[in-house]
């Protein structure tokens, strides 16, 4: 079992500037994470959530505590990025705007530690545009800016479904979006766990698409994780007030959610 | 906000109010019917008064020759070459001693008579306190004695004959040097403990005590006026009683150029000493000079080129000659020069004014390569083993020196932004470089201009050696261009202040001791034929060497004046006085004939 | 009951800096009567905020009306100077709660010198004092059970974004508008705070600071809990048109539905239901359109959908612009 | 991109302006070959300061007159518009060069050589460099050439492009494709050369373009004062109105030598103001409205 | 104790950095003249001309003393070294034949009266060790430290030119320069600022017009609008006098005399300066009062219904902060503009100050105009600074949550 746990944290915090300006973002928190699950890290904003999900991409260290990656501390940055992976937020921030889209896709593949041959990279960027239901003469020559936010969320995808990378964060990759789009992106997570067993940290402030998603939710508070679970046991039987909050906040369209 | 719109609205109406009240009033500014405005001497903020500051530090009119506050013993006539009463009157100069009288009725401002123990007082500053402005005292004057003959002071200064044995240095002195009041200095030096330098930190510019027909009664930095003092002793003893015409003698101070040929234009400026270029151009605004047609001024000092004479190819006399028999002297007065500078004549002797009698023509032409013809200058290279290399395109590349080594470029040094000098040494070089001798223009920044020049670091650089026309001249000119006196080598640290080029270096084998004593000679020499024959066989020797080149002769002080209000300037038709301002040496006696125009 | 706001085939173009004309609201109508919610839903780009500008009458160049009214209180907003919009319409009659509280406030300016500024701007000519200004203030800010003092005396920069959004809707209210159009007024924030924002609007409502709104947002499931009546828009047009209830839980146009099936939350069974996706991107509006503008994404399109141009009809009790919608 | 381009070239202002500017340049580099006079030839016949010459009644001899010294004022404009050209150009493109990368490794760096680097650029902003450029000037020992000046006033002026630079580099630091490009495995080289240089192009050339008319003003300002360049050949544009001016062409009526060659200062900065201001309208989106 | 006060701790430390860069620019300007030729070398060469070896020496000891380049002991005497200098002298020994000669004869009494022809030259080289008593040059760095020591006692030297103290020529030159430049500076900023938002707001007609000419106004070199003023306003027309700061002819004027003339020789240096920079300043205030324009809050200001006075008055003020700033920022190089045109209309001011004493080579003078153009820039941004953090609540709320 040990050989399966992806990311163990024991007791990291991490922080920000020195003496009384200090802010911590990330307070005592300690979790592991098996190979192949989905984790969803749920919270209001300024929660620390994607704090956490930086420290797991090895683009913050912690101040305190330990964090491993199959075990290992994270010290070479470009190996743990060949290994893990993340899509961002903002669609259209994510590509430069000066570089076609399939380039740019082909560029990826620079963070792997085998090289490919150009024949090997090309076959698997058209695999991977197929993956997201678009057909690679659509994008062929094209630039970020004449694509939709919908389409280079999709092409975000892509890129990962293109580098098979074991781990994948994702960042809030639906609060930029229409709710339409948005179940679009849900939909490629979870196929990306069904078809290529990526182990993905998806991180959100909206509890309903965790649940939707997730192997497990951790609910965040105050850089602190102040619940964790199965999906069904935060939702259904929340025992956080915090958590409970976040699900009462939350108007859905059967319960009642405000007085009129 | 509000706050910023009612600064901004009060700014507003203040500076409209302002503006509105732009008229030009009278009120508080001197009758223009009653003053003089002359401009040109002084250019910077005045600073001090003080008579015995060094004189590039005082201000007008206390410093340099002029004579409106403070008066020396005599005053030089450039005209007439006579030695003119001011303070005194020269009584005699020989080779041994020169007598002076004081004049008895000249007194100072505040009632006090001017005496010999204000000239001995002056005269021995040098002596008494190292200064090194009056200085030449030790050098030139062994003793100043005074006699009193019929209640007459005569004071007697006797030649240094052991030093440098020079009585004509010690006439320029008498009318350079201006009298000041012994009682008074001696009065602020008791005050401070006998400390010269505490004592020209004072500015005297309060009620100075002068003997002059004018005084200072308010300056900044914008001009200096003067305001006549009515019981000056002069007018009677002098002037037939008379008084200076203008009541006031305003200098303005422009920076610049441009101000003077715009102002004497419109008529607020009556005369100048600067250089304007084109002034035939302003003859109908009323601006006039001493000639009506060129060269418009009267010429008083040689503009010159000097050569390095102990760098190669410069060190070779007939290069040196090919250089001079190269430039075409005419052109540069017309084109550079606005034709001020008349005909050019070779040697250190002018061929116009009082030098004239010194001017031997048919020994110049003896002697002299003649001037600007390039076919002579390149035979005289070519026989001295010079020759030019052209590239394909007819453009000089460089000149190979007998030994068939190429030349440096020599390279002209004149300050740059000096545009009347940047401009002759662009035509020097052109025409240099069209008979075969590779010249470059090198102009520097003037601080440059002004180290390389002593130190002897350069190759040819423009110069105007500091001699004012007086009784010395032209040996003065001599002396300054040809005196090894003071040789050093050239570039090893040590600077000349005068022979710039190191010409006949004594310890050289080629060395001309009969320059040397030659120049030791002429002040000494009485009899004007012996004179003159001293003269010639020194400018001989110039022409035959050629050390410098000169290049032009311009007017040694500039002189041009409007009529628009005040008339009865000296001129070629009216010779009264000589082409000065009317405040230089004689030259104020302009101001007793004066008129107002239109009267 | 009355009507506060009538709108008749209100069409608005904009030109942009190259003389293209848009055509962002084309024949949108809807009466709102004395106490009614309006929401209205639909995708980034669909015309929403360019209908808010048209329903204040705030034409200003390069948005011009293409056809149609807007009727506030029976008196019409079209062909008016700006001057008399501004004096007699804004915050008066319509007035407008923005999206993105932080940035809508001047960062230079104390909140209540902007809610003085806006009294200024409707007074009846006379000044009134300071002192009576900042407690008419006080007065209306107590109601949102907040810090009024630390609030009217701040700097937007120095409030937090729940406190900015507070004093947006304060300040748009503080003339007790007829009609308040509330344009995402919560999309920046995150959910608890969105909540807290809505409470704000209701206890107005409650206290007949204002009684009728119109809602704009892109989350259903947030109008069902909001809104009266809401209007689903597409492409410049109201698509369906009817009461929250029947529009969130029984979608007829093919549009709502998907929008519908797009929605996801936490509830029991709703796990690992496959949510509808709208494949493909909505129509430029830039270009002249026939036919039905959602054909194109349509999951149920036929073919003379492209080519005939629908109009709303009433199915279900509701107005929807589908000729084929049951 | 070409879309941006299409509406420049629909803009009146960058039309006027590129226009004018490659009308200078033109003038610039074909002048000389076309005009054929030389600046330096003196023309020793001449009055000093002659307006014009017609000479049998057809041929234009001097279409602008001639200087103090005899010499044509078109050719000393064609000769003074080729050195200011070259001055501001070489300033600009030293300013611009050590600006942009001082900026883009202080706004991608981050941090304490942000801060150091900041300070740095600061302290050159405030010390005004028209003092320094004084001040060399005033005491450089050998003569000044043309690209000793252009050298100063690039080195005195390169500050303002590195704060822009800057700025604008920082901004892009957070931006969400260089974490990716990042995690893409890029190296910072790249990154800098390949996903924050391509943002700021039309930035840095708007900047270099104000840098040339700078250089070009600083130029003629310096050379106005008489701290010019000197040599043969070095004739700028500030360095004829110095020389006009000293020579009294201002106050003696002679138009001709002053308000040509202000003239072509003034044209050629106005284009290059044209040019930065159209740009600014097109590639800024918030102007665009 | 600062902390309570933050925009108190914000000054101390701008005003802590801003001293940093004075003496960074104090260095700058003792180093900068130092590149060239030694000043008194120069000075020298201009005033020892026909002094003997030994005067010379003695003047330019006095010199090197008074601009501190030699050290000097407690007492005030120069320190010398003494050096053993070595050099070799090539003694001339000449054989002279003597022959009579009529010319000699005719040069009088004075002269030998015989001349005697050189037979043949013979040199000795001799080796001569000749101690020598050297003032000891003062070093770069204490030279330096001088200088500064002898700025902050506001002795900024003597001017080569007329011995003048330099502090008191800027004393002079300073009220002139202050009058033209302070209000042609905050006048033209104001009315260009405002201009600039108007046509923001605007746009329309009053833009179009507007526009290209405040381009046309702000792309005019300084000198070049000068002269012009001067060709037109000064020589052709003769409306304006075209040169001074007051009538010269004014002998102790009253207050209205001396103002009235000031202000007739204002307008024109007044005018060169206000109108370009009006025009440079309405085209920054003009882009950024657009981009003011599209940002939301006054977007909610229009839909607010605020009178369009009160809207302007936002776009005016928010856009005023980074115009300010910029402001402080390029005063320098306004300043140095305005500066050659007081050069233009030989306005008595620092600019005429510094152009003289650039042609007469006076550094003294150069390096005293240049510090005070520094210091005062340096001011005038400290003042700017300070300005901002009190205008804008944004910097204010910032400083203070720094503190916390």
């Amino acid at each position: 079992m040990q050989n399966d746990i992806i990311f163990s944290a024991k007791n990291i915090s991490k922080y920000f500037g020195h003496g009384k300006k200090r802010v911590c973002a990330v307070n005592d928190v300690s979790f592991d994470i098996a190979d192949g699950e989905i984790v969803s890290i749920v919270g209001g904003s300024g929660c620390g959530k994607s704090v956490l999900a930086k420290i797991m991409l090895g683009l913050y260290s912690p101040n305190q505590g330990s964090f491993l990656y199959k075990g290992k501390q994270i010290t070479n940055t470009l190996d743990h990025w060949s290994e893990v992976q993340s899509v961002f937020q903002d669609p259209f921030g994510c590509f430069n705007q000066f570089f076609s889209i399939r380039t740019q896709l082909k560029d990826a593949f620079g963070i792997l530690k085998n090289k490919l041959s150009k024949q090997e990279v090309d076959r698997r960027v058209d695999e991977a545009l197929l993956a997201v239901n678009v057909k690679p003469a659509d994008i062929e020559g094209k630039y970020p800016f004449e694509l939709s936010g919908g389409q280079m969320q999709r092409m975000l995808l892509a890129r990962i479904f293109a580098l098979k990378p074991k781990v994948l964060i994702a960042d809030e990759p639906t609060s930029m979006v229409d709710a339409c789009v948005r179940a679009n992106i849900l939909d490629y997570l979870m196929k990306l766990k069904d078809e290529l067993g990526m182990t993905i940290i998806f991180v959100t402030h909206d509890i309903g698409l965790a649940y939707y998603v997730s192997d497990r939710i951790f609910i965040m508070h105050e850089a602190k994780i102040v619940e964790a679970g199965k999906p069904e046991e935060v939702t259904q039987n929340p025992q956080n007030p915090h958590t409970v909050r976040l699900l009462e906040d939350i108007p859905d369209i059967n319960r009642e959610w405000i007085k009129k | 906000m509000r706050f910023m719109k009612k600064v901004a609205c009060g700014v507003f109406v203040l500076s409209f109010a302002f503006l509105m009240s732009c008229e030009k009033k009278e009120g508080g500014s001197i009758p223009r019917n009653e003053t003089l405005w002359l401009a040109g001497s002084q250019w910077g903020d005045p600073n001090t008064f003080n008579p015995l500051v060094e004189p590039w530090l005082v201000a007008w009119p206390v410093n340099d020759r002029f004579n409106l506050m403070y008066e020396p013993l005599i005053a030089y006539n450039s005209l007439t070459g006579a030695n003119e009463p001011m303070l005194g009157t020269l009584i005699s100069h020989d080779t041994e001693k020169i007598v002076v009288e004081m004049q008895p009725e000249a007194e100072w401002s505040d009632g006090k008579k001017v005496t010999s123990t204000d000239v001995k007082f002056i005269y021995e500053l040098g002596r008494r306190f190292s200064h090194p402005v009056f200085s030449g005292f030790g050098e030139f004057i062994s003793e100043i004695t005074v006699d009193t003959v019929n209640a007459k002071e005569l004071v007697t200064f006797v030649v240094n004959k052991e030093d440098r044995n020079n009585p004509l240095a010690i006439l320029d002195m008498l009318q350079a040097i201006r009298i000041a009041p012994a009682h008074v200095f001696e009065q602020y030096l008791a005050d401070n403990d006998n400390d010269f330098n505490k004592t020209k930190d004072i500015k005297c510019d309060k009620d100075p005590v002068v003997s002059g027909p004018y005084t200072l009664i308010d300056y900044n930095n914008e001009r200096i006026i003067l305001k006549r003092r009515d019981d000056y002793w002069g007018n009677k003893v002098l002037y037939d009683g008379k008084l200076p015409v203008p009541k006031y003698i305003v200098h303005p101070i422009y920076k610049n150029n441009d101000n003077f040929a715009v102002n004497l234009q419109k008529g607020n400026l009556d005369a100048s000493m600067n250089y304007i270029p084109r002034i035939d151009e302003k003859r109908k605004e009323g601006v006039s000079t001493w000639y009506n047609a060129p060269p418009y001024y009267v010429p008083g000092s040689i503009h010159f080129l000097y050569l390095n004479n102990t760098k190669a190819p410069l060190s070779d006399k007939n290069f040196r000659r090919a250089v001079a028999a190269a430039i075409d002297y005419a052109a540069i007065s017309r084109r550079a020069l606005s034709n001020y500078a008349p005909e050019m004549k070779p040697g250190l002797i002018m061929h116009s004014g009082l030098e004239k009698k010194f001017y031997d023509e048919a020994e110049v032409v003896k002697h002299s390569v003649p001037l600007g013809d390039k076919e002579f200058a390149k035979k005289l290279l070519e026989q001295s083993g010079y020759k030019p290399v052209f590239d394909d395109k007819d453009v000089l590349k460089h000149t190979l020196d007998p030994s068939g080594n190429i030349l440096q470029p020599i390279s002209i040094k004149a300050p740059s932004g000096w545009s009347d000098w940047e401009s002759i040494v662009k035509m020097v070089v052109e025409q240099l470089r069209s008979v075969g001798i590779d010249a470059r223009t090198g102009f520097v920044d003037g601080g440059q201009y002004w180290t390389s020049l002593p130190s002897g670091d350069f190759d040819m650089i423009m110069r105007k050696p500091p001699i004012a026309v007086t009784a010395s001249t032209p040996w003065s000119r001599f002396n300054a261009v040809l005196s090894s006196r003071n040789w050093v080598p050239a570039s090893g640290g040590s600077n000349m202040y005068e022979n710039e080029g190191r010409y006949n270096n004594p310890s050289d084998p080629s060395y001309n001791p009969r320059v040397e004593e030659l120049l030791k000679a002429i002040p000494l020499i009485v009899d004007q034929d012996s004179l003159k024959a001293a003269y010639v066989e020194l400018n001989n020797i110039f022409l035959e060497d050629q050390p410098v080149i000169p290049v032009c002769h311009l007017p040694e002080e500039y002189y041009q004046f409007s009529t628009k209000v005040w008339v009865g300037w000296p001129t070629e038709k009216s010779p009264f006085a000589p082409p000065q301002l009317p405040w230089v040496g004689v030259g104020r006696n302009t101001l007793w004939r004066l008129e107002l125009a239109g009267k | 009951m009355s009507k506060i706001l009538e709108v008749k085939d209100l069409s608005l173009h904009y030109l942009t800096r190259f003389g293209q004309k848009v055509h962002a609201v084309t024949d949108v109508s809807f009466t709102m009567n004395q106490g009614e919610i309006l929401g209205i839903a639909g995708e980034s780009g669909c015309g929403k905020s360019t209908l808010v500008n048209g329903l204040m009458g705030l034409f200003i160049p390069p948005l011009y009306p293409t056809g149609g009214d807007v009727l506030v209180s029976g008196e019409s907003l079209m062909n008016r100077k700006p001057e008399d919009i501004r004096v007699n319409v804004l915050s008066q009659k319509v007035s407008m709660i923005p999206q993105g509280a932080f940035n809508a406030l001047n960062p230079t300016r104390k909140i209540k010198d902007i809610a003085a500024d806006v009294i200024a701007a409707h007074g009846s000519g006379q000044s009134v004092s300071k002192q009576k200004i900042y407690e008419r203030l006080k007065e209306r800010f107590d109601l949102f059970g907040m810090d009024t003092e630390h609030i009217l005396n701040s700097y937007p920069i120095q409030l937090t974004a729940g406190e900015r959004q507070r004093s947006v809707i304060g300040i748009s209210t503080l003339l007790n508008p007829k009609v308040v159009i509330a344009d995402e007024p919560t999309s920046a924030l995150d959910v608890t705070t969105q909540k807290v924002v809505i409470k704000m609007i209701f206890e107005l409502l409650e206290r007949n600071i204002f009684s009728t709104m119109i809602f704009i947002t892109h989350e259903l499931p947030l109008l069902r809990h909001v809104a009266h009546n809401i209007a689903i828009m597409y492409a410049g047009e109201f698509v369906e048109y009817g009461t929250s209830t029947q529009v969130v839980h029984d979608p007829r146009h093919p549009y709502t539905k998907a929008l519908m099936g797009a929605m996801l939350s936490a509830d029991a069974g709703q796990k690992h239901r496959k949510p509808t996706t709208i494949e493909g991107a909505p129509p430029s509006l830039a270009k002249t359109m026939v036919g039905c503008r959602f054909a194109e994404r349509c999951p149920s399109a036929r073919p003379e959908c492209k080519q005939k141009t629908q109009s709303m009809r009433m199915v279900g009790e509701r107005l929807v612009r589908c000729d084929y919608a049951e | 991109m070409l879309k941006l381009l299409r509406n420049l070239i629909k803009e009146p202002m960058f039309v006027i302006g590129s226009f004018l500017f490659l009308t200078t340049i033109l003038a610039g580099l074909l002048g000389p070959s076309l005009y054929t006079a030389h600046p330096d030839a003196i023309d020793s016949y001449v009055q000093p300061f002659k307006q014009y010459e017609l000479e049998s009644g057809k041929h234009i001899k001097y279409w602008l007159g001639t200087d103090d010294l005899g010499k044509d004022y078109v050719a000393l404009l064609l000769r003074g518009l080729q050195n200011s050209l070259y001055v501001g150009f070489m300033a600009g493109i030293i300013a611009t060069t050590i600006g942009t990368l001082v900026g883009l490794f202080a706004g991608f760096k981050g941090g304490i050589i942000d801060d150091v680097l900041t300070m740095f650029t600061n302290l050159f902003i405030v010390i005004p460099s028209f003092v320094v450029l004084v001040l060399v000037s005033a005491s450089w020992p050998e003569g000044r050439s043309l690209t000793l000046i252009a050298i100063l006033i690039g080195l005195t002026t390169w500050p303002w492009t590195a704060r822009s630079v800057r700025a604008q580099a920082a901004s892009l630091r957070g931006r969400d494709h260089i974490s990716l490009a990042r995690i893409n495995g890029a190296t910072n080289l790249q990154i800098i050369f390949k996903h924050i240089l391509p943002y700021l192009a039309s930035y840095v050339f708007m900047v270099f373009i104000m840098q040339v008319a700078s250089g070009i003003l600083s130029e003629s300002a310096i050379s106005m004062i008489g701290l010019g360049p000197v040599g043969e050949g070095s004739t700028s544009l500030g360095v004829i109105l110095n020389i006009a001016k000293d020579q009294g062409a201002l106050t003696d009526k002679k138009w001709w030598g002053i308000f040509p060659a202000a003239g072509v200062i003034t044209v050629m900065v106005f284009a290059l103001y044209l040019l930065n201001n159209s740009m600014e309208g097109v590639f800024n989106p918030r102007l665009r409205k | 104790m600062l902390k309570k006060y933050p925009t108190v701790r914000y000054i101390s430390q701008r005003a802590i950095w801003y001293f940093l860069t004075f003496l960074i620019a104090l260095s700058l300007n003792f180093f900068l003249p130092r590149f060239g030729s030694d000043p008194v070398d120069t000075m020298m060469a201009q005033a020892a001309g026909g002094l003997s070896l030994e005067k010379a020496k003695e003047m330019e000891e006095g010199l090197r003393l008074s601009y501190g380049l030699i050290v000097v002991d407690k007492q005030g005497n120069i320190v010398r070294d003494t050096v053993i200098k070595i050099d070799t002298v090539v003694v001339r020994d000449t054989i002279f034949t003597t022959v009579k000669e009529s010319v000699a004869d005719s040069l009088g009494n004075a002269l030998v009266n015989e001349r005697r022809e050189i037979e043949s030259i013979v040199l000795r080289e001799t080796l001569i060790e000749r101690p020598e008593a050297v003032a000891r040059k003062a070093s770069v760095v204490s030279q330096l430290f001088n200088y500064i020591r002898q700025v902050f006692k506001g002795d900024l030297g003597k001017s080569f030119e007329n011995g003048k103290p330099v502090s008191e020529i800027i004393l002079q030159a300073l009220p002139w320069t202050l009058a033209l430049q302070f209000p042609a500076i905050l006048l033209g900023w104001i009315f260009g600022n405002s201009l600039g938002a108007l046509a923001a707001y605007k746009r329309g007609v009053f833009d179009k017009a507007l526009f290209p000419f405040a381009l046309l106004m702000s792309s005019v070199p300084f000198f070049v609008f000068g002269m012009a003023l001067v060709y037109f306003f000064g020589i052709i027309w003769e409306f304006f006098p075209v040169a001074g700061g007051v009538d010269k002819s004014l002998l102790s004027p009253n207050f209205f005399e001396f103002i009235s003339s000031a202000a007739y020789h204002y307008v024109l240096p007044f005018f060169s300066i206000f109108l370009i920079l009006a025009g440079g300043q309405a085209i920054g205030m003009r882009s950024m009062g657009i981009y003011e324009l599209g940002t939301d809050y006054i977007k909610y200001a229009k839909w607010l219904g605020l009178k369009e006075t009160r809207v302007l008055a936002y776009l005016f003020r928010n856009a005023m902060l980074p115009q300010l700033t910029g402001l402080a920022l390029s005063i320098g190089q306004m300043v140095g503009g305005a500066l050659i045109t007081e050069m233009i209309f030989s306005y008595p001011g620092l600019g005429f100050a510094m152009l003289n004493a650039i042609t007469s080579n006076d550094y003294p003078v150069i390096q005293g105009v240049t510090l005070l153009i520094t210091t005062s820039v340096l001011l005038a941004n400290f003042t700017v600074d300070i300005l901002i953090a009190l205008l804008d609540p944004r910097v204010k709320a910032s400083l203070s949550m720094d503190s916390k």
